[in-house]
């Protein structure tokens, strides 16, 4: 009764497909597109996103939502960035920023957890609160970092710029997670039926309330990523890269419903899909307001699909008595 | 429906009291028009996400909804762009075209989450994005100016003692009245939003109430854009941008509960009056806006809190 | 309990709201700036604060983080609240228009500052600086310096938010500007940025992608240097005056990185608002207004360019110098 | 009752007899009001499921446990993965978890890789997977209830064979089905269940078919069913034809004016499903239904409720209260439409008269209509809320799917009642229902269903009890000869 697993592996990979047709058009419209420099450049300008949307997969995947990554990149970012220019070296500045993640996570997940409140309205109370806290510690002054801050943006190693190499091994530990670890298959069984979970023993809250800490985490390591390319935090900072994390699962296959996608390929093909998109319709100087509707309209397709597959399942699932 | 007067009317009496005793300039006549000129459009909105809240659905692309029918309404009225000439035909055409606008995506709204069954919240999170986009692009984010001075005025102007948007307000809020608890579609709101398949099974159209509920979302979020529009004198692209805290408190911390098919339209009303006065307080005290902003988290969340543990009361006590 | 909980919560906003509301009476202005995202108007609103302070006048301050319509709530509240006089740094020329008139209405006196509005029958003063002037000056400064090296060049411009009136008389000061110069340099380049660092860093390296041999880059503020710079050391085209392929940079406004990279040799020239005139300005026309003496309507900054040669005896009246 | 090692007790009861209950107490999930369990004679009294698996005793339910997103070996472990220490993190070893996965699966011999995704197994392997899971814990008990169900006949011998390993394996098991044939081919020893009390227990061979049958239904009919006073007209006013649904299949049968249509059939028979396809909440492939004079192609509850069709679900917390709501509000929700003034407006006070009218013929006990909260009514009173609002339609033709389960004595009575009064005014009536002596009582004719097919007509001269369960059991029993 199953379709052929063939079919259904080559559906996975449909992703990666419609990658290389982007670069494909783009490359034919614009010279300047296809050469290593900016594979290169989408590679970097995409590691920050990458890594918030590898947090905001983990999330997708028990069902829930973190409409505050945005400004907990904001106000880690702003936190870390005072800190930075008030003396504190720029290698300890990471660590905070990851505690900063962290706490703001765990808040998120304390409240979906022990109050049992909607997760959508909970990180939306914290993405207004976030931004608020973010611009009141600087006092929505730009926060200009010292120079050393862009050295992590643009040191290269082994030709490599180290951004993307964090990104590498962001997703690579998160699919191993994922993968290889108790917790990480606990998280696509709680995703799949939360009642089963409990049924079957598993820790319900505990798992919940890591999938919020490590989406805070993923998503302050993100925003440091892209400050260090920027070099300065605006108060504009992480504006909307709440939706383009989730686009990036979204469009990597993780299901709004819960317990399925993968962080390797999806989230990060869905997330390098998204920039080439971006860079190629720069590239080709096509308007750039045109980007918000290219991308809406692409989520709005892949969450329809998502949709109508996970009604039919459930419709075939009918009780009989 | 058991009638038993909601927290919320206490909180916004006493605070009330307590911001006129406290915050100087708040206790003015010409404060309390300022309130209410920020309180109506934000509470006609609030009214029509509170439909939606009732169906267990959300609405969060108002704001969106909110700058492109500026922007429509713009491009209609104003001086540069107005394909008719009488400024009178220009405001009725312009205010006609807001309003199906609004409708239009509305009904994108209902018909994605009712006949292909996708989350609320993210077809009107995408929606947010790409009509935002959308009014950014048809504007290339300039804003439309010189409207015609009869809308300028409109805040200015009164009608037998009251200026007009106080009489929008309370021509959209006796309408919603009139919806919410006299009509049929009234109680198919409520039906939907406590049991959709008891509801299906006893004859309610689902669907349809499903789409009503949107498209009355996208309506009133353009009647409120056609008071800001009207204050600001300009259509703009970002109308709006940072209401959406607003619309959502005020309906959550009326009391309507997240859950679906429990709210009555005079919590949102309180509610909406709360946002306001705390906007307003906290500005003549000369708190900055992003301390507000953090304030209004914190009571969003609170209230959510509220919102659950007054549900969990209900459950155990069947 | 439910009681219990709202009533702790009510307490708390009750108190934030008397803590801040203890501000002494006597002549109070109100200072509302539309943002504070860029060094220049963090400058002009503490310039505005020490000056009214120095006049013994009260302030109050607000900022709009760019949304115009809460602008014009935070300034219907000064007028609730009673202030003697407005001085407003505006999202645009023509959101400000309802501000004049309530102002108007309310009888309270109000100075625009630094943002020209557009054509109305209100009755306000306008302090603001010749950015068409400036820029044009600023880029007649670079087009020399790239006569001088005799090479042909590409040039890009950096634009801000077509909105914003000063952005828009800034390119006509650089189109105009490089008019003159059309046989030594063209303009291969146009980014959009809407005073946004991330758009600006996104489309200057994308641009210097697709046409790498630009060395004559213009940006409309110096707010947007972060992005510039960023992008140019990945292309590792930032290299100071002197060597073989430095790239001619020009700024506006006149802030702390735009007077580092003067000092460092990397900026050729830098378009400067007079803040602190500007902003004395503002403040005493207010002052004079609320004692009726008599105020000229319009009051031009002229501004100045600063650049290698006269960098030594110009920067102690740049703002940014001391920022 | 008692059952030893290596044993398969086989429980045997009517829908209701009590069979489920008896096993939440047995799964901790009950606790019990008096009397005590002895496990491997130590006492056993379990406190949740987590003690009951712990202390060995397993159970296979009808509706599985599993992630079908997850593999074999995920799902049997997916709370006891064995570890080990790689670089600093603790990750799933692997190759010894699927080397674990393959012991048990050999035990109830799927020969299927253990990285297999669940969801892509056939029922009956899923089935087998929860069976290695119950393994896992080394049981001393296995409960299966109603396992064969979604099974074929293949399927079903397979299960068996592995149940006979089981039992050489010296693991006790309780087997609850409704199909005798296998319990007659399966069981050591039988327990019958009536109405909550064990009526007879023996082994096997002292039971025939026909002892097993007179068990399961021996009782006296101590509940009255009201009489009618009108005869069923043979004028067909209601005709399903050639009814096919992704669940049921060519359904075809008429209802006359003032006739009860009964429907039986065992668990899985596909009653509900016809009934729900008719009604336009399941998706219809194909077939055509006559009420009165118009033929209907397309279905929806709107419009049979229009034309006097009215449908009382079984399960009444999920598809017949709107809880939170006043009784009034659940009384009105189905009359709405027939309230309005032009302009879509509900014309409250006529509605709320009629639906205090209704809420009296029904004689639902109430303290305030208007303000007292749907769920503090009892069961049957709450069932009496749902029939008011079908009544207050004034309909013509009432489906009811289980109008009494679940219901205490005086209420059923009251019910049936009612029903009848409606009959003899000129309507009629399609009853699914688990109880044959409701049936016997209430109908004029009776249909036995079977996965999703139409077996056998029963006439009022042919009532009897114990041919109508043989062929609602004809599954069971006919098919030990008919090969699958």
């Amino acid at each position: 009764m199953s379709n052929p697993v063939i079919f259904k592996r080559l559906r996975g990979q449909s992703i990666v497909i419609l990658l290389a047709l982007v670069i494909l058009v783009f490359s034919l419209l614009s010279p300047g597109y296809f050469t290593t420099q900016n594979f290169l450049n989408i590679l970097l300008q995409a590691s920050g996103l990458t890594i918030v949307a590898t947090g905001m997969t983990f999330v997708l995947l028990t069902a829930g939502i973190d409409l505050s990554v945005g400004s907990i990149m904001f106000v880690a970012g702003v936190i870390s960035g005072k800190l930075v220019v008030g003396g504190l070296s720029v290698w300890l500045a990471v660590p905070v920023t990851l505690v900063l993640g962290i706490i703001l996570g765990l808040m998120n997940g304390w409240f979906v957890v022990r109050f049992k409140i909607v997760p959508f309205i909970v990180t939306l109370a914290t993405f207004f609160a976030g931004r608020g806290l973010g611009l009141l510690i600087s006092e929505t002054r730009a926060v200009n970092l010292p120079d050393e801050f862009l050295q992590i943006g643009s040191a290269r190693i082994l030709g490599i710029p180290l951004p993307v190499i964090i990104m590498i091994m962001v997703v690579a530990v998160a699919q191993l997670v994922l993968d290889r670890t108790v917790f990480g298959r606990q998280v696509y069984a709680v995703g799949n039926s939360q009642e089963r979970s409990v049924k079957a023993g598993i820790n319900l809250n505990r798992v919940l309330l890591r999938v919020y800490i490590i989406c805070g985490c993923c998503a302050a390591l993100g925003g440091l990523v892209a400050i260090a390319q920027l070099g300065a935090v605006s108060p504009t900072f992480g504006f909307q890269s709440e939706f383009m994390a989730i686009a990036a699962a979204v469009l990597g296959g993780t299901s709004l419903f819960g317990g399925k996608g993968r962080v390797f390929p999806g989230t990060l093909v869905g997330a390098l899909l998204i920039q080439s998109i971006q860079s190629g319709l720069v590239i080709v100087n096509a308007d750039p307001y045109l980007y918000p509707l290219i991308t809406g309209t692409i989520i709005f397709l892949i969450v329809l699909v998502d949709s109508q597959r996970h009604y039919r399942r459930k419709q075939m699932k009918g009780i009989s008595t | 429906m058991t009638k038993s007067p909601n927290i919320i009317l206490y909180l916004c009496l006493v605070y009330y009291l307590a911001a006129a005793l406290v915050t100087p300039g708040f206790f003015t006549v010409n404060n309390t028009w300022n309130l209410l000129y920020n309180l109506m459009p934000l509470l006609i909105v609030a009214v029509g996400q509170m439909l939606v809240i009732l169906t267990a659905g959300i609405d969060l692309s108002v704001t969106a909804i909110i700058a492109v029918t500026s922007v429509v309404g713009g491009y209609i009225m104003s001086a540069d762009y107005s394909p008719v000439d009488s400024s009178s035909l220009a405001i009725a055409l312009g205010i006609l075209g807001m309003v199906i606008t609004g409708g239009i995506i509305g009904l994108i709204n209902g018909i994605s989450v009712a006949k292909l069954k996708m989350p609320a919240f993210m077809v009107t999170l995408t929606g947010l994005m790409f009509f935002g986009g959308f009014a950014v692009w048809l504007t290339k984010s300039q804003n439309i100016y010189n409207l015609p001075a009869g809308l300028v005025d409109m805040p200015y102007t009164s009608f037998l003692g009251l200026p007009l948007p106080i009489w929008t307000g309370l021509l959209v809020l006796g309408l919603i009245y009139l919806v919410l608890n006299k009509s049929l579609l009234g109680e198919w709101i409520y039906a939907v939003g406590v049991n959709p398949k008891t509801s299906r099974i006893s004859g309610v159209n689902v669907d349809l109430t499903i789409i009503m509920v949107y498209m009355l979302s996208g309506v009133t979020a353009a009647i409120g854009s056609v008071l800001y529009t009207a204050r600001l004198e300009t259509g703009s692209p970002v109308m709006g941008q940072n209401l959406l805290l607003d619309v959502i408190g005020a309906v959550v911390i009326g009391g309507t509960s997240l859950f679906g098919g429990k709210g009555l339209l005079q919590w949102t009303v309180a509610g909406a009056f709360f946002m306001a006065m705390l906007d307003n307080s906290l500005n003549l005290a000369g708190l900055s806006y992003f301390l507000i902003m953090i304030v209004k988290g914190v009571i969003i969340l609170s209230a959510a809190m509220l919102n659950v543990w007054g549900e969990r009361k209900v459950i155990w006590s069947a | 309990m439910l009681f219990r909980y709202y009533w702790s919560l009510l307490v708390i906003v009750g108190c934030l709201t008397a803590g801040c509301a203890a501000k002494e009476e006597g002549t109070v202005i109100g200072i509302s700036f539309e943002t504070l995202q860029t060094e220049y108007w963090v400058a002009s609103i503490e310039a505005m604060k020490s000056v009214c302070e120095e006049n013994g006048v009260g302030y109050l301050e607000a900022v709009a983080n760019g949304d115009a319509n809460r602008q014009f709530e935070q300034v219907n509240n000064f007028i609730s609240r009673g202030v003697d006089g407005i001085v407003i740094a505006p999202k645009d020329a023509h959101t400000v228009i309802p501000i004049i008139k309530a102002a108007n209405r309310a009888g309270i006196p109000i100075a625009i500052y630094n943002r020209l509005p557009a054509e109305n029958e209100g009755d306000y003063i306008t302090v603001v600086a010749d950015n068409y002037e400036i820029s044009r000056n600023t880029v007649e400064y670079m087009a020399e310096v790239a006569r001088e090296s005799g090479k042909k060049h590409k040039a890009m411009i950096l634009i801000g938010d077509l909105g914003d009136i000063n952005a828009v008389n800034r390119r006509r000061g650089f189109d105009d500007a490089l008019a003159a110069h059309k046989d030594l340099i063209e303009v291969v380049a146009e980014v959009p940025t809407e005073w946004n660092q991330e758009k600006a860093l996104a489309g200057v390296t994308n641009a210097l992608q697709v046409n790498p041999d630009i060395d004559f880059i213009f940006s409309s503020s110096d707010f947007l240097f972060p992005s510039v710079v960023s992008a140019l050391k990945n292309a590792d085209k930032y290299h100071p005056i002197g060597h073989p392929d430095h790239v001619i940079l020009g700024g506006f406004d006149g802030d702390a990185m735009a007077y580092r990279m003067l000092r460092e040799k990397y900026l050729d020239a830098d378009g400067v608002q007079d803040v602190f005139f500007e902003c004395q300005e503002s403040v005493l026309a207010v002052i004079r207004k609320m004692r009726e003496e008599q105020v000229p309507d319009l009051i031009v900054d002229p501004g100045f360019v600063i650049h290698q040669q006269n960098l030594e005896q110009k920067a102690e009246s740049m703002w940014g110098a001391s920022f | 009752m008692a059952v030893n090692g290596g044993q398969v007790l086989a429980l045997v009861g009517e829908n209701g007899a009590g069979k489920s209950t008896l096993m939440n107490v047995l799964g901790g999930i009950h606790q019990p009001s008096s009397g005590e369990m002895h496990l491997n004679n130590e006492p056993y009294a379990p406190q949740n499921a987590e003690d009951a698996y712990n202390s060995g005793v397993a159970f296979i339910h009808q509706e599985l446990n599993l992630f079908p997103n997850l593999s074999i070996s995920e799902n049997l472990f997916i709370n006891s993965f064995p570890t080990t220490k790689r670089a600093g993190l603790t990750l799933i070893d692997r190759s010894s978890t699927n080397q674990k996965a393959r012991e048990l699966l050999t035990r109830v011999d799927l020969k299927v890789a253990p990285d297999t995704r669940v969801e892509d197994l056939s029922t009956a392997q899923q089935q087998l997977v929860e069976i290695a899971k119950a393994m896992a814990g080394k049981p001393r008990i296995i409960i299966f209830d109603e396992p064969t169900t979604a099974l074929s006949r293949h399927e079903s011998q397979a299960l068996f064979q592995l149940i006979g390993d089981l039992r050489s394996q010296g693991i006790a098991m309780i087997y609850i089905s409704h199909n005798l044939g296998d319990i007659m081919q399966l069981a050591d020893n039988i327990a019958v269940l009536r109405d909550g009390t064990l009526v007879s227990a023996g082994p096997k061979d002292q039971y025939s078919m026909n002892r097993l049958i007179r068990d399961m239904v021996g009782r006296d009919l101590d509940s009255y069913f009201p009489a009618r006073s009108k005869k069923a007209s043979d004028q067909a006013v209601w005709e399903v034809r050639k009814l096919k649904s992704d669940r049921v299949t060519n359904i075809s049968f008429k209802v006359n004016e003032c006739e009860i249509l009964g429907f039986y059939g065992l668990v899985g028979a596909g009653r509900s499903e016809m009934v729900r396809a008719i009604l336009g909440l399941d998706p219809v492939l194909s077939g055509t239904v006559r009420w009165k004079d118009s033929t209907y192609h397309k279905f929806s509850p709107a419009q049979w409720i229009k034309n006097g069709v009215v449908y009382l679900a079984e399960d009444r917390r999920e598809e017949g209260l709107l809880t939170g709501k006043s009784i009034q509000k659940n009384i009105q929700l189905a009359s709405f439409p027939r309230y309005l003034n032009p302009l879509k407006l509900v014309k409250y006070a006529p509605l709320d008269q009629e639906s205090k009218v209704y809420a009296d013929i029904t004689k639902i006990n109430y303290q305030n209509l208007n303000r007292q909260q749907v769920q503090t009514l009892s069961g049957g009173n709450q069932q009496k809320v749902v029939l008011s609002r079908l009544l207050m339609t004034h309909p013509g033709m009432l489906i009811l799917d289980e109008p009494t389960k679940g219901i205490d004595i005086g209420a059923r009575q009251e019910i049936y009642g009612l029903i009848n009064k409606l009959v003899d005014q000129g309507a009629s009536a399609i009853i699914i229902s688990s109880e044959i002596e409701e049936l016997l009582g209430m109908c004029d004719r009776i249909i036995v269903m079977g996965q999703g097919q139409i077996y056998r007509e029963f006439s009022k001269q042919e009532f009897d009890k114990n041919t109508i369960l043989e062929a609602a059991l004809g599954s069971g029993i006919s098919n030990m000869d008919r090969g699958d």
